[in-house]
């Protein structure tokens, strides 16, 4: 091949590092926006630096599996999903979070919190793992705790879906920023679990609007105790 | 020479059911005679007793279109459990009569057994008074009976023995020295509850003849000639077992500890006397005091159980 | 070779999956049905094996599937085999009263098999990495299953489901990425690196904090498959939501395969960091769900909620006896595994045949069925006693097993809380039941036609669990032996 | 099989009555489906109750043991059976009881097939549990009772109240088998795991005071529960006198014995015996069983309920025997010990025998008449003769009259609470304890004699207050048969009260391990304090009795028979009326009032009077009485339940977002926990 780029793994290591702090940046964006929209598009941003990091160690490394996997996450995280959503938030009337539990200033302080509190909590845990990128683990860590406050704290069936995808960004990063990702049969499993997970979402978000018009969350309250 | 032991027990079985039987209907006599004289009356001479007897035996049994066997056979009943009774209670000697057949709680059980048939026969004529008396009867020797057992409780344990022959034999044993605090709760609980046994006032009014008022005679109502004569000599003969086991349980003094003409003699007068002071007693009570209202009952009775159970804590707790 | 087996065994439901979807009527019912027996007799095949040998492998060691995993397998086809035949009487009544629209049929057998085919995957992978992916899946394909029918409460639990049984089984996900790193330190990037067989062997030599973790987070992803509290809140939603078949397949296997899975990093735990951690954990969070569940079953308007809590309850129940370890104890955890997914599977069905009867799911509603619907009354009646444990039910022994192993394990506040909650449960239980059994009649929508497979698929069962209670024949006796041996390896 | 010591006749008798009175029960199920073999079924549990009877008399008798396993499941064998001295004794109770309830019912068909079958297996369970020597086997007969009975309670087409009282039942039971199982368990842990009770005995010793004393008192409710001694009782008056009344005859006769087995079995023969706290509560909770039981008696007038509160009355007096033996042991004072307990297991008997009778001429009088309530009976005595005598004996019986069997065991009671009351050994305080239970048996008995007088005579004597019990006529042969034969047992077990006692008092002995038996005394007899004696020579005492009480019968009535005359029965000269009479409610009233503090009685008089007078057309007079544990502990805790179980389940509120911050709190606190 004509292009030949030579990365040490440490220079891979920081990559990682930068690619994660950036993630966590997008996040912490992700929190604090009310439009469902802006927020899918930021989480593909999310997945595409992810898989960017991911090709970088790949190429650094060697790993052929880890650039196929980068390729894999790309089209996957990065361009299928948030097509897919975009696509069912098209077909619903609201496109904005409305009331959120939790307003979009004061989860953007919530999210930066958490990533403070997340970086001295990991930053001092004895995790020994197999890579030098002391602020991906904490950055990934982050990420999953932001996924959950945004699934906690939004009324919009989709901003819920939208916290989920950030959950498993901070997964996948987990996954990466501890061992360079799993065994690539799981890699791919994981990946098919997700992207059928969104189809399901996918499928009911369409029958919610058909019977519900709306995706609001306040509308599923009926079964209890 | 020393008689056997069975013909000893024949003996004294036979003398005591001879003095008993012909004794009760004295004990009342004298009972009814202080009373009439507590109240500035005459009164019926000391053979009243036995020439009613004599009359309703004599007489053409009356019997209700409702009533049946029960009705008629009941009055055999009471009147043999108090008979047997008779025989378990220490008399004229320290020993029952029936040595080693039973004890207190025997003589107690056929109590209960005469009261349950005479309660029960009371209801076969289906008649008001019928089950007036009963009821009430039975609840009242519901209330004295935890005082009875209680009462003679006390003096089993400090014996050591729920025979009245041994309790007795203790206490004459014990002398004067028996006359403790505990022991005298206990007698006076006794008390009580003879009074409550056998219908006195202020539980009950032996002579009433209005209806209202009636509880052991409500019960007799319907019962007519033979059995009338039964009933009453049962509960006459019971006043005197009473008496008699109040007197060995606890004042026993006088009573023979061994067998021989002499001792049995002065016993039996001794033991007579007592009976007589008790039914002196219940005499004074009658001409005394008036008959109280039914539902005061339970804290005279009460007070019976609690002078026992006083008598058992100070006999326990401090010995 | 055993590849070609284990292939139809998965391969067998996932085609037939894809030739059903599009069919209807008889033949759908016959494609599943052949599906069905071609992965069972496969099935059969391999349990047999694996008990006999005590090991069974394929693919190059990413199947392999011991006497636990068999076991496991050999419930999920019992089960599914009773719910598949309960289907179509099922199906045809939704139909008949538009429950379902008429292409719905082929999916529903479409979806019933591939759940079918995930289920089976559980329990014979040996990669803990695919052992996730197929639980997700089986989330994802029972998520569609729950909502077949558009009703807008199944819509709500279908949907919350999938959003809660996806993060529950991140959580899982991430609970694998620890087992790997763990074993990654020792072992280096190997793709066994996360195959349990590997794992136990090298288990001593893991580092204890990661495999805390691990553990920690594999209690959060898969009890939340489990139903343990409180991560259990969409299970009650699902089961009482989805076709009364799939509520079977749900409550009697997929909990089963969830506890599997969590009683392989159980294991893994044990054996590298002592039994102390995760064992205190499993009955902590055991007890919990016992005692959560029972004031919903004590105030219930909902038959099959009802049946779904009191799952929670025996899942609770197994977690504690996993915990409590020893061999009495393990030995009533294997055999409770089976006789409450027997039982509660034949419950659901009962009660899903009544639900279609009354035309209602409210407890209030379906009263007097000794009268208006014998056979699936008496069944539910005959069902609720025997899965409260009262002889000659096999429960009744798996319980007193349970108890009893648990004091002696030195479990004495835990055992006697864990009697006391099952007698509890099982008094809330039996009062909606003799209520269902004996109440006041209400209105009948659909008169009970005697159907003698009804009676069959569900007084077969309940039989098999009384005669357990009295009598078990010798092969059974010598698996759970082998399935304990496996669950103390390295336990107390 | 083994028998233990094999000797000779004994070592093939026992097995034989075994395997047959268990053969003949299953059969007797088995028949209930077969078409023609239908009515075979009580006979045959007839059968094998009388088998299972000779089986206890042989045991009691021959001081032997039999012993066997069958059926494993797991690791744990189902039928792990030893029966001994102890199981003969129940057996016994059992065996009676249950063959007069079965007799009484042939040639008559079960409300249904499945009841049919269910009744002999009820009954086989009671077998089995009498001798299960293992937790498990135990357990599982215990269970099978329990299922078994509120089978039989609640039938195939109850009421509603029916069905709430069997739930009641089967809560109860099943929260006492909790712990029972839970007490086990202990007990299982502390001999490395072994199940059978044998080794527990051997283990016994090495309890820790703490789990010894957990395990006793978890047993000990348990036990007390199935037993129905207060205030654990609340199942059993609602429970018995809805079922048929040869399942209360058996139920109140033979099943709540089990309990008090279980106790005897499990602390006095296996842990082998308690510290003086339990005793002492046991003691206690037989009190007041007994004394409450028989007010809470008295102040009904539904005749099976009635009944049914004297069974907690009588289990509270076994509970006093009990106590005070298991006070006399914890001192040494065995002799004692061994009489105490003694009266227990005699008392446990009587109680089969009479309130199974009083049971079956409850079922006879209702099937005559169909009515339960006193207060609409009456006169039924002209009618239903046979029933009379044997009601009159019963009553007689349990009111401990002598020369009944109720009275001999009463004794032995009281001689019991004498000797406890009087045993230098033991602290003051719990002797006087003794002492104050002396008066509660005193007071119990004197009420059950009034419950007694009220029952029999509102019910036989005086004129029927409804049509119903005027139409009555006497009840079937069979049931004639049974009730007189348990009539005449009551008569011969008080005369035998001697010999009786005596085989008791060696079986009592070998429950408390005592070695060899007494040489023992042709009388009921007592050694207080050992120098002195207390005797009830039963046998003279009940002959005497007869012959004064039938030479004065003769006297009175031998010639007077032919002249007697008849008259109007007397009332203010009106012409009687049953209206007249007193019924249940108002022959009751003085005890109500003189207990007005304890029964807290309300009344309401509705008074209708003829239209523009004064005079009262009709009155209406009605008195409900409060079961204080119920009203006052055990419904308002029920309320409380429910409430808090609405409150919890506010948990499940419906938001998938509260679902999700579930998740993650419990995922950060394990985090927190796990660091």
């Amino acid at each position: 091949m004509s292009l030949t780029i030579t990365l040490t793994a440490l220079d891979a290591a920081r990559l990682l590092d930068a690619t994660s702090a950036g993630i966590v940046l997008v996040g912490i964006l992700i929190a604090g926006t009310r439009s469902i929209g802006r927020a899918v598009w930021l989480v593909a941003a999310q997945a595409i630096l992810l898989s960017a990091a991911i090709a970088g160690v790949g190429l650094a490394t060697h790993s052929s599996h880890l650039v196929i996997g980068s390729l894999v996450t790309l089209a996957s995280r990065g361009i299928a999903v948030p097509l897919a959503i975009r696509y069912i938030l098209r077909q619903s009337p609201v496109r904005v979070e409305r009331n959120p539990y939790l307003g979009p200033r004061a989860s953007l302080v919530a999210a930066i919190a958490i990533v403070f509190v997340s970086a001295m909590a990991i930053g001092n845990a004895t995790l020994v793992g197999s890579v030098e990128a002391p602020r991906a683990l904490p950055a990934a860590v982050a990420e999953v705790l932001t996924g959950l406050l945004i699934a906690m704290t939004r009324r919009k069936g989709l901003s819920i879906v939208v916290g989920l995808l950030v959950f498993e960004n901070g997964l996948a990063l987990v996954a990466f920023s501890l061992t360079y990702g799993m065994p690539f049969v799981v890699e791919l499993g994981a990946t098919f679990d997700l992207l059928m997970v969104v189809v399901v979402v996918g499928v009911y978000a369409r029958r919610m609007l058909t019977v519900f018009g709306s995706l609001s969350t306040d509308k599923l309250r009926n079964l209890r105790g | 020479m020393i008689p056997s032991a069975a013909v000893t027990t024949v003996l004294l079985a036979a003398l005591q059911l001879i003095v008993f039987v012909l004794f009760a209907p004295f004990l009342t006599a004298t009972i009814r005679l202080t009373k009439a004289r507590l109240q500035s009356r005459r009164g019926p001479g000391l053979l009243q007793p036995y020439r009613d007897l004599a009359k309703w035996w004599g007489k053409l049994p009356l019997e209700s279109n409702a009533s049946g066997p029960v009705a008629r056979y009941a009055p055999p009943v009471v009147l043999g459990a108090i008979l047997t009774a008779a025989l378990l209670v220490p008399e004229a000697t320290s020993r029952a009569p029936l040595l080693g057949w039973g004890d207190l709680l025997v003589v107690v059980g056929l109590f209960a057994t005469a009261r349950f048939v005479l309660a029960l026969s009371a209801l076969d004529a289906g008649g008001a008074f019928g089950g007036m008396g009963s009821s009430r009867d039975v609840a009242i020797s519901a209330l004295a009976e935890p005082g009875l057992v209680l009462a003679l409780a006390g003096a089993a344990l400090a014996a050591g023995s729920s025979d009245l022959g041994i309790i007795s034999a203790f206490g004459i044993k014990q002398g004067i020295g028996l006359l403790g605090p505990a022991h005298l709760l206990a007698a006076a609980a006794f008390a009580i509850v003879i009074v409550a046994e056998t219908g006195h006032h202020p539980v009950d009014n032996p002579d009433t003849h209005l209806e209202l008022t009636m509880i052991h005679e409500g019960m007799l109502i319907e019962a007519s000639g033979r059995s009338l004569a039964t009933l009453v000599f049962a509960s006459e003969l019971k006043l005197v077992v009473l008496a008699a086991v109040f007197s060995a349980a606890f004042f026993p003094f006088g009573g023979a500890t061994e067998i021989a003409p002499g001792p049995i003699a002065l016993g039996l007068l001794l033991g007579l006397g007592k009976m007589l002071i008790v039914g002196q007693g219940l005499a004074l009570l009658d001409a005394s005091i008036a008959k109280a209202r039914i539902m005061t009952l339970p804290d005279l009775l009460g007070l019976a159980s609690l002078l026992a159970i006083a008598g058992l804590g100070i006999q326990v707790l401090l010995p | 070779m055993n590849d070609p087996v284990v292939a139809i065994l998965v391969l067998a439901p996932a085609i037939g999956g894809l030739a059903a979807w599009r069919m209807r009527g008889q033949t759908v019912e016959l494609i599943a049905f052949a599906a069905y027996v071609a992965a069972c007799s496969a099935g059969v095949g391999l349990i047999l094996a694996a008990f006999q040998t005590g090991h069974v492998t394929a693919f190059g060691g990413i199947v392999s599937i011991d006497a636990l995993g068999a076991y496991v397998l050999a419930l999920t086809l019992i089960v599914a085999g009773l719910a598949l035949w309960a289907s179509p009487r099922y199906i045809r009544h939704e139909l008949a009263s538009d429950g379902l629209r008429p292409h719905d049929e082929g999916h529903y057998y479409a979806l019933f098999l591939w759940f079918m085919a995930t289920l089976i995957t559980v329990p014979i992978v040996d990669n803990l990495g695919l052992l996730w992916v197929a639980i997700e899946a089986t989330t994802v394909v029972s998520a569609l299953l729950v909502g077949i029918n558009r009703s807008p409460d199944a819509i709500e639990a279908a949907w919350k489901y999938l959003i809660l049984g996806t993060i529950g089984v991140g959580f899982a996900l991430l609970a694998t990425l620890f087992a790997y790193a763990s074993s990654v330190q020792v072992l280096g990037e190997s793709s066994d690196a996360l195959n349990w067989t590997r794992l136990m062997s090298i288990a001593p030599t893991l580092n204890p904090s990661l495999l805390r973790l691990s553990f920690v987070f594999a209690l959060a992803g898969y009890g939340t498959k489990i139903g343990l509290v409180p991560f259990h809140t969409w299970l009650p939603d699902a089961h009482s939501q989805a076709p009364s078949p799939v509520s079977a397949l749900l409550s009697g296997v997929s909990l089963v395969a969830a506890l599997y899975a969590l009683i392989r990093f159980h294991l893994v735990a044990v054996a590298g960091i002592g039994p102390g951690f995760s064992s205190t954990l499993l009955v902590a969070f055991g007890l919990l769900s016992m005692a959560v569940a029972l004031p919903f079953m004590i105030r219930q308007e909902d038959v099959k909620r009802l049946l779904a809590y009191s799952s929670i309850e025996h899942m609770g129940l197994l977690a504690v006896g996993v915990g409590f370890g020893g061999p009495l104890a393990l030995l009533g955890v294997a055999l409770h595994m089976g006789l409450h997914a027997v039982t509660k599977a034949t419950l659901f069905l009962s009660a899903g045949e009544l639900v279609q009867q009354y035309g209602s799911r409210r407890l209030s509603a379906i009263r007097g069925t000794i009268t208006a619907a014998p056979v699936a009354g008496v069944a539910l009646g005959g069902g609720i006693v025997l899965l409260g444990g009262l002889p000659p039910s096999g429960i009744f022994v798996t319980e007193f097993a349970i108890v009893v192993g648990g004091v002696t394990q030195g479990f004495f506040p835990a055992a006697a809380a864990t009697a006391l909650l099952l007698a509890l449960c099982f008094v809330a239980l039996a009062v909606h039941g003799s209520r269902i059994v004996w109440g006041h009649p209400g209105p009948v929508l659909a008169a009970s036609n005697f159907d003698i497979g009804l009676a069959l698929r569900l007084a077969a069962p309940l039989l098999a669990v009384a005669v357990l209670g009295l009598w078990t024949p010798g092969p059974l006796i010598s698996a759970l032996e082998s399935i304990k041996a496996i669950l103390g390896a390295t336990g107390a | 099989m083994t028998v233990t010591p094999d000797s000779g006749v004994v070592g093939v008798l026992l097995p034989i009555f075994w395997l047959a009175a268990v053969v003949a029960l299953l059969l007797a199920a088995a028949v209930a489906f077969a078409p023609r073999l239908r009515p075979l079924s009580p006979i045959l549990s007839t059968a094998g109750s009388a088998l299972a009877l000779a089986l206890g008399c042989v045991l009691i008798a021959s001081g032997a043991s039999l012993s066997g396993s069958a059926f494993h499941v797991l690791a744990l064998s189902t039928v792990a059976f030893h029966y001994d001295g102890l199981s003969g004794v129940f057996l016994v109770a059992f065996g009676l009881s249950s063959a007069a309830a079965s007799l009484s019912i042939v040639g008559e068909q079960a409300r249904s097939r499945p009841e049919e079958a269910a009744y002999p297996l009820f009954l086989a369970s009671i077998v089995f549990v009498l001798g299960a020597s293992t937790a498990f086997s135990f357990l599982l007969a215990w269970e099978s009772m329990a299922l078994l009975s509120a089978f039989l309670i609640v039938g195939l087409r109850p009421t509603r109240a029916v069905v709430s009282a069997t739930n009641l039942y089967l809560a109860m039971t099943q929260v006492a088998t909790a712990a029972i199982l839970a007490g086990f368990a202990i007990l299982a842990a502390r001999s490395g795991g072994q199940l059978d009770f044998a080794s527990w005995h051997i283990a016994a010793p090495g309890l820790g005071p703490i789990s010894r004393n957990i395990a006793l008192a978890l047993l000990c409710i348990g036990f007390a529960t199935k037993a129905g001694a207060m205030p654990f009782h609340v199942w059993l008056p609602r429970a018995h006198p809805v079922a048929p009344s040869h399942v209360s005859a058996v139920m109140s006769g033979a099943m709540i014995k089990t309990g008090i087995y279980g106790l005897v079995r499990l602390v006095v023969d296996v842990v082998g015996g308690c510290p003086d706290w339990l005793a002492l509560t046991i003691l206690g909770i037989g009190v007041v069983s007994a004394v409450m039981g028989v007010l809470y008696a008295l102040m009904q007038h539904d005749i099976k309920r009635l009944l049914a509160f004297h069974s907690i009355e009588n289990i509270g007096i076994i509970l006093i025997g009990l106590g005070s033996a298991l006070l006399l042991q914890a001192h040494g004072a065995t002799e004692l010990a061994a009489l105490a307990l003694t009266a227990a297991l005699f008392h446990s008997i009587n109680h089969a025998v009479f309130k199974s009778l009083l049971f079956l001429g409850a079922g006879a009088v209702v099937r005559a008449t169909g009515l339960h309530d006193l207060n609409h009976l009456g006169g039924l005595g002209r009618k239903m003769p046979a029933t009379m005598l044997a009601f009159g004996v019963g009553a007689a019986a349990i009111s401990g009259l002598p020369p009944l069997n109720g009275f001999a065991s009463e004794w032995l009671t009281f001689q019991g609470l004498f000797g406890a009351a009087g045993t230098a050994g033991i602290e003051p305080l719990a002797r006087f304890a003794a002492a104050l239970a002396i008066g509660g048996l005193a007071l119990t008995t004197a009420l059950a004699v009034a419950c007694f007088v009220k029952a029999t005579g509102v019910t036989f004597l005086g004129l029927p207050r409804t049509a119903a019990a005027s139409n009555a006529s006497e009840t079937t042969r069979p049931a004639v048969v049974a009730m007189s034969l348990l009539a005449v047992t009551c008569l011969g077990l008080g005369l035998a009260a001697g010999p009786v006692s005596s085989a008791l008092r060696a079986v009592a002995r070998v429950a408390f391990h005592d070695g060899p038996p007494l040489v023992t005394v042709a009388a009921v007899s007592a050694e207080p304090q050992s120098s002195n004696v207390a005797i009830y020579a039963a046998l003279s005492v009940g002959l005497l009795l007869a012959a004064a009480i039938g030479i004065i019968a003769i006297a009175s009535w031998a010639r007077a028979r032919a002249r007697v005359r008849r008259v109007d029965t007397w009332t203010c000269g009106i012409a009687p009326k049953p209206a007249f009479q007193y019924t249940a409610t108002s022959y009751a009233k003085p005890i109500r009032l003189f207990f007005r503090r304890i029964l807290v009685a309300e009344r309401e008089v509705s008074v209708e009077y003829h239209p523009g007078t004064s005079f009262p057309s009709s009155v209406r007079y009605r008195s409900e009485i409060t079961l204080l544990f119920e009203e006052r502990v055990l419904k308002p805790a029920h309320r409380l339940s429910l409430r808090a179980a609405n409150v919890a389940r506010k948990l499940q509120g419906g938001a998938i977002q509260l679902y999700i911050a579930y998740m993650v709190l419990a995922v950060l606190v394990l985090l927190w926990w796990a660091r």
